[in-house]
C-alpha cells in the first residue's frame, strides 16, 4: 500500500478514537453525518463510498470539506415575513472522489467518469423535491409536490393497478446489483410485479451468458490480466467500455510494466480503434460481427499448429467441432489478412502465458458464440482457473438483475416504475417506448435529474444521490466475494430520499409488508467470523480472503461438458437488419459511457479519445468512404436507417474500418439538463431490433444504414483538430 | 520600499518535484484529465467557447494517428506542464507571476497576473490555459471547490501546479511530525488517478525514489528536450 | 541704458556687430531679435553651448541610475525566472540604453530652456523689440554715457530705426 | 515658381500656412465629428472588453496574440514616418526637408500614443496595467527587468517623450508669432506654449543646438524601439520568432510603413489646405525614391528570412513557412509580396508612371501590406505552435475590428485637430532665401 494511501486509512481508523478529542489534526475522522459545527475550515476527511457511475462498483474514497451553499428559504422575520430570502448556509461538502486503496476493484485509482460523478452531486439541474406532472405527459411540466402527497397519491395509483395486473407493473432499472436494486426486487416481491427489468446497453449479458453455457460459472469471469505474458483480446474494449475499466487498466498497468523481465504483449482484435486497439501492439481490425469466426479460426489453427497443450481438457466434441471449421471461410469472414492472423495466432500460441480475452463491447446477434469459442480456446490453452488465464467469478454478495427484455415487459405495462434506467434514451424507436410510457396508467420515476424518460413519469420521487445515503454494491466482476460499501455521511442537499426508502413508504402506503434490507444485512451472512461490520464500514468494504467457505472452488468439469453439447457451440454468422452499405456501430463512450453522464460538464469537455470532440459526439468514417461520398470532418451527414435516421457531424477517423461507422454514446438527449439537453444525436434512436438470441439482449451493433452528406456543419467542436504530429514539411 | 526576500533557487531545498509518465502503461483514459479538473478547480466552458478554442485543461492527452488503415497506430501522451529547469515562460513575464519557486516548481501566482500572454505564447508545451471570462459555477457546483485552490478571475493565466496544495500539505505533516516525506506521498491528483500508474511523482533530488530510478529508464525521453528547457516530466516510450 | 536698432539687411547687421565690438562691447552686450534664426560666420556673434556636454552628462547620470536601480530592485526581491540570473548586463543592456537616451534627451531639453534663457529670470530692464517679417533689431546694452556714440556707430552702419530705453 | 516655394514672399507663405487655423469647413466637422463617433465606438468595444473579459475576442488557445498586437506593431511602425524620416532629413540638411518634418513629426507623437494603447487594450486586467512600471509599492514587488515587455514599456516611454520634445521645440517660434494675433483663448494657449519666446540670436542658437542633438538622439532611439518590439517576437522561442534578423527587419519595414503614412498625409494636406505650392511634386518624388528604396530593403529582409527557413527546412519553422507561403495564409501573403514590393516598385521606380497619385496608391498598398506582414508574423506562427495538437484558428471578432478602425479614426481625428491648432509647416523654416544657397 502507498504510503499516502495508508495515512488516509489510518485517519479513517483512528476516528473512534479521536472524535472526542475537538480533532484538530488530519486524522480527525467524524463518523457518519458531519455536522456544521464540527467542520473545522481547510481540515479534510476522508471517508469510503462507492463509485454508481458504471456498474463495475469501484470503492472510492471521498474527501469531505466545508462548503458554502445560497439557500432560499421563506422569510419568518416579522419585517419580510412571506419573502423568499437568501441564505448561506454551511454544510460539509464533497470535494473529490478518489479509489480506495483497500478497494480490489479500484486499487485506490478511480477513471474519469468516477471522478466526475461528484458533478452529478452537486449538479445544478438535479430535481429540488418530489415533481407532480402538470401538464400533458410527455411535455415535461412539472409542479413541485410534498413527499406525504406524493407517495400517497404513487401509492393509491400502484395499489388500484396492483389490484386489476400485479403483474403488468414494469419496474425498469440498470444493470447494477446493489442495495438499491436489491430494494427493487424486493418491492417486486412485496407487491407481487414481476422481477424489475434491466434497460441498458452495458449489462454484459453475453459474457454472462457465455460463462453459464462453457463453463457454468454464474456470473462474469475475472481475468487475470496481470499475471498473463501474451494477450489476444477480441471485442472486448477491457480499458474503455467494457466491465470494469479501472480494474483492467490497473491491471494492464501491471501487464505491461510491473515485472522486471516480462513485458505483457497485447493483440486486440476489434472492429474499432478503441482505446484499447490503441493500447494494443497489434490491432486486428475485424470486421463487425466476426469475433466468432475469428476465435474459431484461432483455435483451429492453434490446434493445426499443435500449440494448444491442453486439447486434452476440451471435450472431444467441441474439438471435432473447431477441427471441422473451413479454416479460409472463417478467416474471410474476419477481414484480416491471413498471413497477420496466422501471425498472431502463432505468437499466443508460442507465448509462455497466452490469455485470450473475449467480450461483447458492441453486441451482435452471435456474441453469444464468440465468447464461448473464446473460453473453449481458453481451455486449450490451460487457462481455465489457472494465474495469467480466467478465474471463476465469485459468489455474487448482492445477485444482478439479468432479464434484459424491458422492451416487452413495458410494452404491456399499466404502470411503470422507472430507477436509474432511461429506456428513452437507450431503447431505439423500434422499441416503442414511448407508446408504452404513453399508454401506461401510471409513470414513477425515481430520477435524480429530469431526464428523457423521466419526462413522461407523473410522478418524480427524486432519489438520493448515492453519495448522498447508505449503499452496498457487488463489484461486477470479482474473483473473491466482495462487497463495496458506502455510509451517509453528507447531509442530502434536497428533499430527496433514497430508493429503498421511499419504495418502503410506497409499500405501507399500498398495506404490504416490505421492508428493504440494508447493507449490513446483506453483508453479515457473507462476513468472516473475525471481521467485525464496523470494519467493513471504515474500510469501505470487504474482500474475502480466498478459502473462506463462501468462495465456491472453480467448476471446470460441467462447462466442458455444457461446451461439448453441440447445441449450445457454434458459429453462426452475425445477422444484420437493414438494407444500407454500412454498418452502424453505437459504442460506450469512454467519458459519457452509455449517455447516463452526459449532464457532467467535466466530461462533456473531456475530449473523445478518438475524435478529440468535447459537448458533441462525431460518427467516426473511415477516409476512403469518406473521400469517396466528399464527407470531410465537421460536415454533417445522415445515418438513415430502416426505422429512422439521425443527422450528425462526421469525424474523418484514420483508424476506421472501412464500412463501419462507430459513434460514441452520449448525444441526443431531449431532456438531461443544460450540459445535456438538445446536444448531438443518439445512435441507438435508429438501431434496428434486433436481439442476441440466447440473452435477449438488444444487438447494438446489427444494424446497416445509409450515409449521406448534408453540408458543412458546426456540430464537431473538437479541442484537437490535428490528427498527424508531423506537419507537412515538404521541401517545396 | 519592498522587503519580501525568497531564497535562491541554488540554496534549494531538500526536494526537486518530478514526474515519470510512463506510455507503455497509458492507454489514454484521460481520467486524469477529469482529476486534474476536480482538484484544481479549473473553469469548464460551453460547448460555444470551447468550439472558440477556449476549453481550459491543465492536463491535455494529445492523441496522435500514424500510418494508414489497417496499420493505424495511435499515439496517446498526457501533457501538462513540464515545469522546465530553464522555463521559457518566466523571464518573459514582466510583473513576476511566474517564476521559479525554492523547489523547483515552475508557479504562477494569479494575484500577480496582469495578462499580458507573453508566457503562453513563450511555452513550448502549450499548456498553459487563460481565463477568457470570469468563471461560472451554477449553484450549488462551487460545493465542490477544492478550499486549497484559489479560484481564477477572468483575465489571468494558469497552469498546471504539479498539484502544489497537496505538496504543501504533505510538507507541512511531515515537518509537524519531524519526520522526511516519504517516497510517494505526494501524489498530484493525476497521478492518484491514474488506474494504468502511468504516472508517477517524486523527488528527483532522492536518487532512491521511484521517480528517480524510472527517470535513469532506458526509455526515458523528454518532450523537446533539444529546446534546452530542461522539463521535469519525463516519458518513458512505448516499448515496440 | 539699452539701445534698439532696427535692420533690413543682414550684412548691415554684420557691419554694425563689428563695430561695436571693436568698440569694447562684448557679446554679451548685445543681442539680435528676428523671426526666423540668422546665421554669423565665427566670431560675429558668438554664443557658447555646453548642451552637447549636458546631453552626456545627463545621459551617463540616467542611465548609470537606471542600471543601479535594476540591479537594486532584482536583488531586493530575488525570483529567478527561467534559469536567468539575478542581474544580467545582456538583459539589463536594453533599459540602460533606452533610460541613457532618455536621460540625453531630458537634458538637452532642459539645457535648451536654460541656455535660451525662456526660463531664466530676464532683466526686467531689458526691452524686447518688436519684430516683423524681414526685420531684425539689434539690442545693445551700454553705459549712457557712451549712447550717443553708439547710436552714431548704429545708424552708420544703416540701421533705419534706432531706439533709446532705460537709464 | 512652385518649384521653389522658399521663393514666395514671406508674408504670403505666413498667411498661407497660418490661414488653416482660423478656418474650418464643413468638410472638415463632418470628418471629425465621424472620426470622434468612431472613436467612441471603439471605446465602447473596449468597454465590453473590459467588462466581460478578453473573452469577446477571437484569441483563443494558442492564439493568444492576435488583432492588439499586429496593431500595436503597426502603429508603432507608422511612428517611424515621423521622428526617424525627419531627423534624417535635418542631420544630412536636405533642405526639401522643410515643409515635411512637423507632418512627419505629428504622425509620430499620435501613432505612438495610439500604439502605446495596445498593451493595455490587450491585458487580461487592462486596468492593473501600470504594475509593470517600478515604483514602490504595496504588492512588495518590483517589474521583471528580464521581460522584453518591460523594455517596451521603457522605450516606448523615452521614444514619446523624446518625439513630443522633438515635435515641440520648433513649435515654439511658431506659437510665439501665432501668439500676437489671436482669439484670446488661443492667444493664451500659444503665448504659454511658447514659454515667452522673444526670437533673441541666444533663443535661436539653443534651439538649433537643441535640434541637431535631438535629430541625433532621436534617431538612436527610433531604431531602438523598434528593435525592441521585434524582439518581443524574436526573444521568444516561438518557430519563425526567433529570428536574430527581427530587428532590422522591423526598423526596415517600421520606416516603409511611416514613408507610406506620411505620403497620404502630405497629399492629403496638400489637397485640403490648398498647399499646392509648398508640398510640390519635387517632395513626392523624393518620397517616392526614399519609398522605392525601403521597398527594396524590405523585399530582400523579407527574402531573406524566407529562404533561410525554406533551406533550413527544420519541421516547426517549415510549418509556419507552409502556412505563410502556401497554407491558410497564402492569399494574404502573396498579396503582401504584390502591394509591398511589386506594385511599390512598378509604380515608384518606372519614371514615367512615378507622380503624386501614383505615390498615394504605392503608399495605400504599403500601409495595407504592412499590416498584413505583421499579422503574417503574429498569427501563422501562433495558429502551429511546436505540439502539433494545439493547432488551432483564429479570426478576430467584431471587438477587436472595431477597435482596430477606431485607432485609425483616432489618428484621423488626432491629425485632423492638430492641424487646426498649430501651422502643419514650421513657418519660420521658411526663410526666404535662394535656390543656390541649398546644398
Amino acid at each position: 500500500m502507498e504510503r499516502r494511501n495508508f495515512f488516509k486509512i489510518l485517519s479513517t481508523a483512528s476516528a473512534g478514537a479521536v472524535a472526542t478529542s475537538c480533532g484538530t489534526s488530519t486524522d480527525a475522522l467524524i463518523p457518519l453525518l458531519v455536522p456544521e459545527q464540527d467542520l473545522i475550515p481547510g481540515v479534510e476527511y476522508w471517508h469510503p463510498s462507492v463509485c454508481t457511475a458504471c456498474p463495475s462498483g469501484c470503492g472510492v474514497l471521498a474527501r469531505v470539506m466545508d462548503g458554502e451553499r445560497i439557500i432560499e428559504r421563506i422569510s419568518v422575520e416579522r419585517s419580510t415575513a412571506g419573502k423568499t430570502e437568501k441564505l448561506r448556509q454551511r454544510l460539509a461538502a464533497i470535494k473529490k472522489l478518489e479509489g480506495n486503496p483497500l478497494d480490489h476493484v479500484s486499487g485506490g485509482r478511480l477513471c474519469a467518469r468516477g471522478q466526475a460523478s461528484v458533478q452529478s452531486l452537486y449538479n445544478p439541474d438535479r430535481l429540488r423535491g418530489p415533481m407532480k406532472r402538470s401538464g400533458v405527459r410527455g411535455e415535461a411540466t412539472f409542479q413541485p409536490i410534498s413527499w406525504k402527497q406524493a407517495i400517497a397519491e404513487a401509492s393509491d395509483q400502484l395499489l388500484k393497478i396492483k389490484a386489476e395486473a400485479a403483474d403488468r407493473i414494469a419496474i425498469v432499472t440498470g444493470p447494477g446489483a446493489n442495495t438499491r436494486t436489491l430494494a427493487l426486487r424486493g418491492f417486486a416481491k412485496a407487491i407481487g410485479a414481476p422481477e424489475p427489468v434491466v434497460c441498458s446497453v452495458a449489462s454484459w449479458a453475453a459474457e454472462r451468458k457465455a460463462a453459464e453455457l462453457a463453463l457454468n460459472w454464474q456470473g462474469l469471469p475475472f481475468y487475470d490480466v496481470t499475471n498473463a505474458r501474451h494477450i489476444l483480446s477480441v471485442g472486448a474494449d477491457f480499458l474503455g467500455g467494457w466491465i470494469s475499466p479501472v480494474h483492467y487498466a490497473r491491471q494492464f498497468g501491471a501487464f505491461r510494466q510491473a515485472r522486471t523481465e516480462i513485458r505483457g504483449y497485447l493483440a486486440h482484435a476489434e472492429s474499432r480503434l478503441s482505446i484499447t486497439a490503441s493500447a494494443a501492439d497489434q490491432w486486428l481490425p475485424l470486421k463487425p460481427g466476426s469475433e466468432a469466426q475469428f476465435l474459431a479460426a484461432v483455435g483451429r489453427i492453434l490446434l493445426d499448429l499443435n500449440l494448444a497443450p491442453k486439447a486434452s481438457s476440451v471435450p472431444a466434441g467441441v474439438l471435432a467441432a473447431f477441427r471441422g471449421f473451413d479454416l479460409a471461410a472463417l478467416i474471410a469472414a474476419t477481414g484480416i489478412d491471413e498471413r497477420r492472423l496466422r501471425q498472431a495466432v502463432e505468437q499466443l500460441g508460442r507465448s509462455e502465458g497466452p490469455l485470450v480475452l473475449a467480450g461483447a463491447s458492441s453486441i451482435h446477434t452471435n456474441s453469444v458464440d464468440a465468447i464461448i469459442a473464446s473460453h473453449c480456446v481458453n481451455m486449450m490453452l490451460g487457462n481455465i482457473g489457472a494465474p495469467g488465464g480466467i478465474l471463476p467469478p465469485a459468489k455474487a454478495a448482492i445477485e444482478p438483475l439479468t432479464n434484459p427484455r424491458f422492451a416487452e415487459a413495458l410494452s404491456q405495462a399499466r404502470a411503470i416504475i422507472l430507477d436509474e434506467a432511461n429506456p428513452l434514451y437507450t431503447a431505439p424507436k423500434s422499441a416503442h417506448i414511448k407508446e408504452a410510457l404513453t399508454k401506461a396508467g401510471f409513470v414513477l420515476s425515481f430520477a435524480t435529474t429530469l431526464d428523457d424518460s423521466a419526462a413522461w413519469a407523473d410522478l418524480i420521487l427524486p432519489a438520493h444521490h448515492s453519495l448522498e445515503g447508505e449503499l452496498a454494491v457487488a463489484p461486477s466482476t470479482a474473483s473473491r466475494v466482495s462487497l463495496a460499501v458506502g455510509g451517509a455521511f453528507v447531509q442530502p442537499l434536497y428533499e430527496t430520499q433514497a430508493v429503498p426508502a421511499t419504495l418502503a413508504a410506497l409499500a405501507a402506503g399500498m398495506n404490504v409488508t416490505f421492508q428493504p434490507a440494508t447493507a449490513k444485512e446483506i453483508a453479515e451472512p457473507l462476513l468472516p467470523k473475525d471481521l467485525p461490520w464496523e470494519t467493513v464500514v471504515r474500510e469501505g468494504g470487504f474482500h474475502a480472503d480466498p478459502g473462506l467457505p463462501s468462495v465456491p472452488a472453480p467448476k471446470s468439469k460441467p462447462a466442458a461438458k455444457a461446451v461439448s453439447s453441440p447445441a449450445t457451440f457454434s458459429v453462426n454468422p452475425a445477422k444484420f437488419e437493414g438494407d444500407g452499405p454500412f454498418l452502424l456501430q453505437p459504442y460506450l463512450s469512454p467519458q459519457l459511457h452509455d449517455g447516463s453522464l452526459s449532464n457532467l460538464p467535466w466530461l462533456q469537455e473531456c475530449p473523445d479519445p478518438a475524435s478529440s470532440a468535447v459537448w458533441s459526439l462525431p460518427v467516426e468514417i473511415d477516409p476512403v468512404t469518406a473521400q469517396k461520398l466528399g464527407i470531410a470532418s465537421g460536415d454533417n451527414v445522415k445515418l438513415e436507417s430502416a426505422t429512422g435516421s439521425i443527422t450528425v457531424p462526421a469525424y474523418i477517423h484514420p483508424g476506421a474500418v472501412p464500412g463501419v461507422l462507430s459513434m460514441a454514446l452520449g448525444g441526443g438527449h431531449q431532456h438531461f439538463g443544460r450540459y445535456a439537453s438538445g446536444r448531438g444525436a443518439n445512435p441507438l434512436e435508429i438501431l434496428a431490433l434486433a436481439h442476441e438470441p440466447a440473452t435477449g439482449d438488444l444487438a447494438t451493433g446489427a444494424t446497416r444504414v445509409r450515409l449521406t452528406r448534408i453540408g458543412p456543419g458546426k456540430d464537431l467542436i473538437q479541442y484537437s483538430a490535428e490528427d498527424k504530429e508531423e506537419r507537412p514539411h515538404a521541401h517545396r | 520600499m519592498p522587503t519580501g526576500k525568497e531564497t535562491h533557487t541554488d540554496q534549494a531545498k531538500p526536494h526537486r518535484w518530478g514526474m515519470v509518465v510512463d506510455l507503455d502503461r497509458c492507454t489514454g483514459c484521460e481520467a486524469c484529465v477529469v482529476a486534474c479538473h476536480a482538484e484544481n478547480n479549473i473553469a469548464v466552458s460551453n460547448p460555444e467557447e470551447a468550439a472558440r478554442g477556449r476549453v481550459n485543461h491543465w492536463l491535455r492527452v494529445d492523441r496522435y494517428y500514424e500510418g494508414q488503415f489497417p496499420d493505424v497506430k495511435v499515439k496517446y501522451r498526457p501533457v501538462l506542464c513540464q515545469h522546465c529547469d530553464e522555463a521559457p515562460c518566466e523571464p518573459v513575464c514582466p510583473v513576476n507571476a511566474t517564476y521559479h519557486n525554492p523547489e523547483g516548481l515552475n508557479v504562477q501566482v494569479y494575484n500577480r497576473c496582469v495578462g499580458t500572454f507573453y508566457c503562453a505564447n513563450n511555452c513550448p508545451y502549450t499548456v498553459r490555459s487563460f481565463n477568457w471570462f470570469d468563471p461560472q459555477w451554477p449553484e450549488p457546483m462551487q460545493l465542490q471547490h477544492n478550499p486549497d485552490v484559489s479560484l481564477r478571475p477572468g483575465g489571468v493565466m494558469e497552469k498546471c501546479t504539479f498539484c502544489i496544495q497537496r505538496i504543501k500539505r504533505v510538507e507541512e505533516s511531515a515537518d509537524a511530525g519531524s519526520r522526511p516525506v516519504a517516497d510517494g506521498e505526494v501524489q498530484p491528483a493525476c497521478v492518484q488517478s491514474c488506474p494504468a500508474e502511468a504516472m508517477v511523482f517524486g523527488d528527483l533530488n532522492d536518487p532512491d525514489s521511484k521517480v528517480s530510478r524510472l527517470a535513469g529508464d532506458g526509455r526515458a525521453t523528454k518532450l523537446m528536450e533539444e529546446l534546452g528547457t530542461k522539463p521535469k516530466v519525463v516519458y518513458l516510450d512505448r516499448a515496440r | 541704458m539699452f539701445l534698439i536698432a532696427e535692420y533690413r539687411s543682414k550684412d548691415a547687421l554684420v557691419e554694425a556687430l563689428l563695430a561695436l565690438k571693436g568698440a569694447g562691447l562684448t557679446a554679451e552686450d548685445l543681442a539680435v531679435f528676428s523671426e526666423e534664426p540668422i546665421e554669423f560666420r565665427k566670431g560675429i556673434l558668438d554664443r557658447h553651448s555646453n548642451m552637447s556636454k549636458a546631453a552626456v552628462a545627463g545621459a551617463v547620470t540616467l542611465g548609470t541610475l537606471a542600471t543601479w536601480f535594476v540591479y537594486y530592485a532584482q536583488h531586493n526581491y530575488e525570483l529567478i525566472t527561467g534559469g536567468m540570473p539575478i542581474f544580467s548586463f545582456w538583459a539589463t543592456g536594453i533599459i540602460t540604453y533606452e533610460t541613457t537616451m532618455l536621460g540625453a534627451v531630458l537634458a538637452t531639453f532642459f539645457w535648451f530652456l536654460w541656455e535660451s534663457g525662456l526660463i531664466r529670470r530676464r532683466d526686467p530692464e531689458a526691452p524686447i523689440p518688436v519684430i516683423g517679417p524681414a526685420s531684425m533689431s539689434l539690442r545693445v546694452k551700454c553705459d549712457s554715457a557712451r549712447a550717443d556714440s553708439f547710436v552714431e556707430t548704429l545708424r552708420r552702419t544703416g540701421a533705419i530705426k534706432t531706439e533709446r530705453r532705460g537709464k | 515658381m512652385a518649384e521653389h516655394p522658399e521663393l514666395l514672399p514671406y508674408g504670403i507663405i505666413r498667411e498661407d500656412l497660418f490661414r488653416p487655423l482660423s478656418r474650418a469647413g464643413s468638410k472638415w466637422w463632418f470628418t471629425v465629428t465621424v472620426c470622434f463617433l468612431l472613436v467612441l465606438a471603439g471605446l465602447a468595444a473596449w468597454g465590453v472588453q473590459l467588462r466581460d473579459g478578453l473573452g469577446v475576442t477571437g484569441l483563443n488557445r494558442p492564439v493568444f496574440w492576435g488583432l492588439y498586437i499586429v496593431d500595436f506593431v503597426f502603429w508603432i511602425g507608422i511612428s517611424h514616418a515621423g521622428t526617424l524620416i525627419s531627423a534624417i532629413l535635418r542631420l544630412t540638411d536636405a533642405a526639401w526637408r522643410k515643409p515635411v518634418t512637423r507632418a512627419a513629426e505629428a504622425i509620430t507623437l499620435f501613432a505612438l500614443m495610439i500604439g502605446g494603447l495596445f498593451p493595455i487594450i490587450h491585458l487580461g486586467r487592462a486596468w492593473f496595467f501600470y504594475w509593470l512600471i517600478p515604483y514602490p509599492n504595496a504588492r512588495l514587488m518590483w517589474p521583471n527587468f528580464r521581460s522584453p515587455l518591460v523594455w517596451d514599456l521603457v522605450a516606448i516611454l523615452t521614444y514619446v517623450t523624446g518625439s513630443a520634445i522633438y515635435l515641440y521645440l520648433p513649435l515654439i517660434p511658431d506659437m510665439a508669432q501665432l501668439g500676437a494675433h489671436n482669439k484670446p483663448w488661443r492667444r493664451k494657449l500659444y503665448t504659454t506654449l511658447s514659454l515667452g519666446w522673444t526670437g533673441s540670436d541666444r533663443e535661436w542658437h539653443a534651439l538649433e543646438m537643441a535640434m541637431k542633438l535631438n535629430a541625433v538622439i532621436i534617431l538612436a532611439i527610433a531604431i531602438s524601439v523598434h528593435t525592441v518590439v521585434a524582439w518581443d517576437f524574436s526573444m521568444s522561442i516561438a518557430p519563425t520568432w526567433h529570428s536574430t534578423m527581427f530587428g532590422p527587419y522591423f526598423v526596415v519595414g517600421a520606416i516603409f510603413s511611416g514613408i507610406g503614412a506620411l505620403i497620404i498625409v502630405m497629399a492629403t494636406l496638400r489637397r485640403t489646405l490648398h498647399l499646392e505650392n509648398y508640398l510640390i511634386k519635387r517632395h513626392f518624388d523624393n518620397m517616392s525614391k526614399l519609398m522605392l528604396t525601403m521597398s527594396l530593403l524590405w523585399f530582400y529582409f523579407t527574402m531573406s528570412e524566407h529562404i533561410t527557413i525554406w533551406y533550413g527546412n527544420e519541421p516547426k519553422e517549415m510549418g509556419v513557412f507552409g502556412q505563410r507561403t502556401r497554407g491558410d495564409y497564402a492569399f494574404w501573403f502573396w498579396t503582401m509580396v504584390v502591394v509591398n514590393f511589386v506594385i511599390p516598385v512598378t509604380l515608384l521606380g518606372i519614371k514615367k508612371l512615378r507622380s503624386i497619385t501614383t505615390a498615394v496608391i504605392a503608399s495605400f498598398g504599403v500601409l495595407i501590406g504592412m499590416w498584413l506582414e505583421r499579422y503574417l508574423i503574429v498569427v501563422p506562427t501562433l495558429v502551429t505552435p511546436r505540439l502539433a495538437s494545439a493547432t488551432s484558428v483564429y479570426s478576430p471578432s467584431w471587438v477587436e475590428l472595431m477597435i482596430t478602425v477606431a485607432t485609425f479614426a483616432a489618428m484621423i481625428l488626432l491629425y485632423l485637430l492638430f492641424a487646426r491648432l498649430f501651422p502643419i509647416i514650421a513657418v519660420w523654416e521658411y526663410k526666404p532665401h535662394s535656390p543656390e544657397e541649398e546644398d
